[in-house]
């Protein structure tokens, strides 16, 4: 029993739990195998079905992680061997990491700090590297290229994406999650700075390589990218960070923009959890929606993006903000 | 593996590669501009030229047709126009309308091919699906006029092999409304979506001077303002009798070479819909064959709408001499050469496909352009290797 | 210490006893069971067009037939399938990459001849430049025809995912 | 960003909308379903022992060399001279049909049966006596249903199951 | 234009390089000349409008000669009706000819074609040393001369 209520205490709910690891586990499940319904149903056909047909073949993924789980883990003779081993569970650390300061309601969280918008924006900044790594360690021309796309990529959306988190913290005077969620008990803040939200969602899809930006791995031009080498459940763990990446910065993006859990009917954590996650859940499958719509930029067109039309764009926004607060918008409840 | 001190970066793309189709680019990169690209072909050389020295007249027909297998109805109709000049015979006028009919289906579902696996190229997994979904109902009538989806072997000496379909043209004017519905929407989610103009827009421009000097033909060569298509230029079939128009555009990139396939596809629509209107009643095999075959079975036969072959096509002789025919198929023109010395196969037979003549493109269009657009580049050109290696 | 000792234990190679351990534990039943469902049901092949089938494999993969519905998603990277069509002919010259490409392919995986081509040549079958796919390769499922049907295409996928189920294709050994 | 272009990407992502919501479905449900081919397919060949008048046309016009004439032994002997038969190759055959047109005595048909795989090289040489026994029938794990194809101009094609 | 217009030009054109113009309805004109005038004959036709080849087929009869059929055309609305065949016989022991590539840079790959698997030496051609449909480890004969048998079966199991 003991245990149970350990289970529950938050600082090990949170990341272990929901909205962490096996939150992020059952939602890698759904997701891919809903991408790929989607895209179907866009696509004027059924999708993965016959796998378990009543349910419109949902555990497909579980097929295809056992297949990988028992598939030979091949690692190039050429390779860096430590750092091709290590990179893809690092990357995947890393990218669920920032989970941890997530608050799920105005009272239950791992930890509050007055900064945790900063640390959550701080640690995605780090997965990146590993891509970048990963792409170098393999040797493969393919891969490096691949690696040297996302470094491309990184300095071009990381600083705009920040800028735009920058501009909501200055319209709720605050760093802190929990206060900017309890800040938009009225108004969003999609509704306050719609620029920036604009700006942070093409960002997010940017920085998670999702359609129209998926330069790094794009698949007709660098087969997959700094993922071209991986195999069996390696690559299983390297697919399944970037979905957690946009997973974890879809809860910061509803936290920021969608209110949090408000509107929140009775305040429990649980249900207010619930509501962060069906926002996030929503961003995740828009996410996957686009790649049935677009094909991909070209890293120099991205690239002009993040620095010619989303730089200025999170530019405004900030002064936006900036103009709010003059104009005497108050939403800080306190 | 990656060697350290050099500047340019060797890339080999293909033949396995999602992009490479099935042969070798091989590209040399500085950071991520092409330097150069040399394609590698020959990865699906099946010498159909050699085999065709050895085949009889009448088995060469499923040989030629095999190398571009998307586009089949050009090959054998160009095959067959050779070998008609040699034999000296003119098919019935209902056959030419038959032949003009599969011509224009096969044209519309090889340009959804080439539309569709562009698509993927440059990373829209819709395109290329709705492509090839809108490609079946025109295979589906394919495959009701002649029997087999993509091989048809329907042109024959002298012919073809089936009669239409009764409702025929009632299901195809059914097929041709759903394509022109469909059409806005791809418009709007694939054609003007704006990614796609970034991605095709000003790639990989062919001057009108180029177009001509490198012998470009199809709808490559129409996209850099040249306005010939075989259809005018020398027609054949029923086509002197129809009424279309030679589709061009100006600009000569990616993006023009699309439009150019796109408007082809209403063209074709077009033209599909005069066949079904003037299709004269009449045989459909000519009469110094029809005449040979066992008079009970030419009763049948009548009935059923499909030829029975006389016996003397399993040794068909044909006289000795030359023939040059070229028809214009989805990908362009299609050129045979056959060179006959009366025996029961041909001496030569020159086989020269619209891919062949393109290959070339990939070293012209794609000096000084991104990594990321070639396959933009080698999706538009609607290359099939197979074809151009035969 | 193991480094102590090179690697070895007292009961013989660590290295080897753990394969032997997980061979045994993947051989077991009700975990081979699910093993052999999961992989019949994910069957990814290659990206690798050997010739012409490759436009009706395309087209088996394309809304019509749409190959998905059977867990047969046609994916990027050679390391991440474990599927290789022979797409019709293979030519002498394609014939080193398929070689390439299958050994580069991890463990388990499987090979289906599509079309006549890829059985015995099919009309190319004296042709000077064609190698037969199944001198050169393991080939667990033939398609006949030419090109042969998405339908067929299916059957074949079909008629393999029956036969791994059966628990005769995959086999982990312990070298 | 022009206000064209946003134009033009509301437009891409509200078509994508539409047919996510509301769009057709080409698939043939096909090891349920099983499509009616039309008259006249060209699918595997059956072979009618009985008429056939034995003239070899069928391999003499094979352009794949996967008709082939098989001595038959029992009536060989039976005659008193070689009897040959033909049997047929689908490790080769190309279905082009050239063998059932120029068949005189309608011996060589064809049948609609167009699906089946094989698991070794051998079965798929058929000698006269197995050629003569009809086409193989691929496996299915239930009884599939027939449907015919339709044509329709608002959804492309729909299935409608058929009435033979 | 007519074919005997276009068959009256091109025998004006090429006066004096030996040529042998014939025409053959409805729309082939056949010009032979000399390996030696194969160029300058082609310039001048291209001088003409004629500008582009579709096909370069080389004929190989053998222990007699070889021959090298340039098919041209134009992409002129005029001239795109007619086709001018170009044609060449080389001596069956030399089978060298001088390349048109810088004629017709359309040539480039046909005539590598031909080298690859007929075996005739097109001078000039920047790619005569490279394979082109062949696997780069061929080594034998060329595989669409004549004596380059492939199997055949007969009609007998």
């Amino acid at each position: 029993m003991d245990i149970l209520k350990l289970l529950f205490e938050p600082y090990i709910f949170i990341p272990l739990v929901f909205p962490g690891l096996v939150a992020a586990f059952l939602l890698l499940l759904i997701i891919i195998w809903l991408e790929r319904k989607i895209a179907a149903k866009v696509q004027l056909r059924y999708g993965p079905l016959y796998v378990f047909k009543p349910l419109g073949g949902v555990i497909q993924t579980i097929a295809d992680l056992l297949r990988y789980l028992f598939q030979e883990p091949i690692v190039p003779r050429e390779a860096d061997k430590l750092a091709f081993l290590m990179t893809p569970v690092f990357l995947f650390g890393l990218a669920y990491l920032p989970v941890v300061a997530v608050p799920i309601s105005p009272t239950y969280y791992a930890f509050r700090s007055d900064v945790s918008l900063l640390i959550v924006m701080a640690l995605t900044t780090l997965a990146p590297i590993f891509t970048v790594l990963m792409g170098w360690s393999s040797n493969n021309k393919f891969s490096l290229i691949g690696g040297v796309r996302e470094g491309y990529l990184v300095i071009s959306y990381e600083i705009p994406m920040f800028l735009s988190a920058i501009s909501m913290a200055i319209l709720y005077k605050s760093l802190d999650l929990v206060e900017i969620a309890e800040a938009q008990k009225g108004l969003w803040g999609v509704i306050l700075n719609p620029l920036a939200a604009i700006n942070m969602l093409l960002l997010m899809y940017m920085s998670t390589s999702k359609f129209p930006f998926e330069i790094p791995e794009a698949e007709s031009e660098i087969v997959a990218g700094p993922y071209t080498e991986y195999s069996g459940i390696i690559y299983g763990l390297v697919m399944g960070a970037s979905y957690v990446k946009l997973y974890v910065l879809s809860l910061v993006y509803s936290i920021l923009f969608l209110g949090g859990w408000n509107p929140l009917p009775i305040n429990d954590p649980m249900v207010a959890g619930a509501m962060l996650f069906v926002k996030a859940f929503l961003l995740v499958a828009l996410g996957a929606f686009l790649r049935a719509v677009y094909p991909r930029f070209r890293i120099d067109q991205a690239i002009s993006i993040g620095w010619k039309i989303a730089f200025p764009l999170s530019l405004i926004s900030v002064v936006i903000s900036l103009l709010l607060i003059m104009g005497g918008v108050s939403l800080v409840v306190k | 593996m990656i060697s350290s001190g050099e500047r340019e970066l060797e890339l080999l793309i293909g033949p396995q590669h999602p992009a490479s189709g099935h042969m070798r680019l091989v590209a040399k990169v500085d950071g991520d501009v092409v330097v150069e690209l040399r394609p590698n072909i020959g990865y699906v050389h099946r010498s159909v030229e050699k085999l065709a020295e050895v085949k009889k007249y009448l088995q060469i027909i499923p040989l030629v047709e095999r190398p571009s297998l998307a586009d089949t109805t050009a090959n054998n109709l160009a095959y067959v126009m050779a070998l008609e000049k040699l034999l000296g015979i003119e098919p019935p006028e209902r056959a030419k309308y038959l032949r003009t009919l599969l011509a224009e289906i096969n044209r519309i579902h090889s340009h959804l091919y080439g539309l569709g696996i562009h698509g993927v190229m440059i990373g829209s997994s819709t395109a290329y699906m709705w492509c090839f979904g809108d490609r079946e109902p025109f295979l589906e009538l394919a495959q009701e006029l002649t029997g087999a989806r993509l091989t048809y072997s329907y042109i024959i000496p002298g012919g073809v092999r089936r009669d239409l379909p009764a409702g025929l043209g009632e299901r195809a004017e059914r097929v041709l409304r759903y394509m022109e519905n469909r059409m806005r929407d791809y418009f709007n989610l694939y054609f003007n979506n704006p990614v796609v103009r970034a991605r095709l827009e000003g790639v990989g421009v062919l001057s009108r001077h180029d177009a001509i000097n490198l012998g470009i033909t199809g709808p490559n060569l129409r996209a850099s303002g040249v306005a010939y298509d075989v259809r005018r230029a020398e027609p054949y079939a029923a086509y002197p009798e129809l009424e279309f128009d030679i589709v061009t555009e100006e600009a000569g990139d990616s993006f023009a070479r699309v439009m150019v396939r796109v408007r082809e596809i209403v063209e074709s629509m077009r033209i599909i819909r005069q066949v079904i209107r003037k299709i004269p009643e009449g045989p459909i095999l000519h009469e110094s064959y029809e005449k040979l075959i066992p008079p009970k079975l030419r009763e049948s036969m009548k009935q059923r709408g499909m030829v029975k072959f006389p016996s003397v096509f399993a040794n068909l002789r044909v006289p000795p001499g030359e023939a040059i025919s070229r028809v214009e198929g989805g990908r362009g023109e299609v050129v045979f050469h056959i060179v006959s010395d009366g025996k029961l196969s041909p001496y030569r037979m020159r086989m020269v496909t619209p891919s062949f003549r393109n290959v070339i493109l990939f070293e012209h269009l794609t000096r000084g352009v991104r990594v990321a657009d070639i396959p933009a580049i080698y999706g538009s050109l609607d290359y099939f290797p197979p074809e151009a290696d035969r | 210490m193991v480094c102590s000792l090179e690697g070895k234990l007292l009961v013989g190679n660590l290295e080897r006893s753990a394969r032997k351990a997980a061979a045994w534990l993947v051989e077991k039943r009700p975990v081979r069971d699910i093993r052999d469902w999961g992989i019949s049901f994910s069957l990814w092949p290659v990206h690798f067009t050997t010739a012409c089938c490759g436009a009706e494999f395309a087209a088996s993969a394309a809304p019509k037939y749409d190959a998905e519905r059977l867990g047969f998603l046609p994916f990027i990277g050679i390391r991440q399938c474990n599927l290789l069509f022979i797409e019709g002919t293979l030519s002498k010259k394609m014939a080193e990459a398929a070689i390439w490409v299958y050994e580069q392919m991890p463990e388990p995986k499987f090979v289906v001849g599509m079309g006549a081509c890829a059985i015995d040549g099919g009309i190319f079958w004296n042709s000077y430049n064609i190698v037969r796919p199944m001198d050169i390769l393991p080939v667990h499922v033939f398609i006949p025809g030419c090109p042969p049907r998405p339908e067929a295409v299916a059957q074949a996928i079909i008629m393999l995912q029956r036969k791994i189920r059966r628990g005769e294709l995959v086999r982990y050994e312990t070298r | 960003m022009s206000l064209s272009r946003t134009v033009r990407h509301a437009k891409a992502i509200l078509t994508g909308f539409k047919y996510l919501f509301a769009g057709p479905r080409l698939t043939l449900m096909y090891p349920d379903d099983i499509q009616e081919l039309p008259e006249g397919y060209r699918g595997m060949i059956e072979y009618d022992w009985d008429s056939c008048i034995k003239c070899s046309l069928c391999a003499m016009v094979c352009p794949a060399d996967a008709m082939k004439m098989y001595v038959s032994k029992e009536e060989s002997e039976r005659e008193g001279k070689v009897v040959k038969r033909p049997g047929i190759n689908y490790t080769r055959c190309i279905f082009c049909g050239f063998c059932v047109d120029i068949c005189p005595t309608d011996s060589l048909r064809f049948t609609k049966v167009h699906d089946v795989a094989y698991y070794t090289y051998e079965e798929q040489i058929y000698p006269p006596a197995e050629f003569s026994k009809g086409v193989p029938r691929p496996l299915y794990l239930r009884e599939p249903r027939k449907v015919r194809a339709v044509l329709d101009e608002r959804r492309g094609i729909r299935y409608e199951p058929a009435r033979s | 234009m007519r074919l005997d217009d276009l068959r009256k030009e091109i025998e004006e054109k090429l006066n004096g390089l030996g040529a042998e113009v014939s025409s053959k309805d409805p729309n082939l004109i056949e010009v032979r000349v000399g390996r030696d005038k194969l160029v300058e004959a082609a310039s001048k036709l291209r001088e003409m409008g004629l500008d582009h080849v579709k096909a370069v087929t080389g004929i190989d009869y053998p222990k007699e000669r070889f021959e090298v059929v340039y098919i041209t055309s134009s992409y002129s609305d005029s001239l795109s009706h007619f086709l001018v065949n170009l044609r060449v016989s080389l001596p069956y022991d030399d089978p060298r000819i001088p390349s048109l590539v810088r004629v017709w840079p359309s040539v480039l790959y046909q005539e590598q074609e031909e080298k690859d698997l007929l075996g005739i030496e097109f001078e000039g051609n920047p790619r005569m040393e490279e394979r082109l449909l062949l696997p780069d480890s061929y080594d034998g004969i060329p595989p669409l001369r004549k004596e380059f048998k492939v199997r055949v079966e007969g009609i007998d199991a």
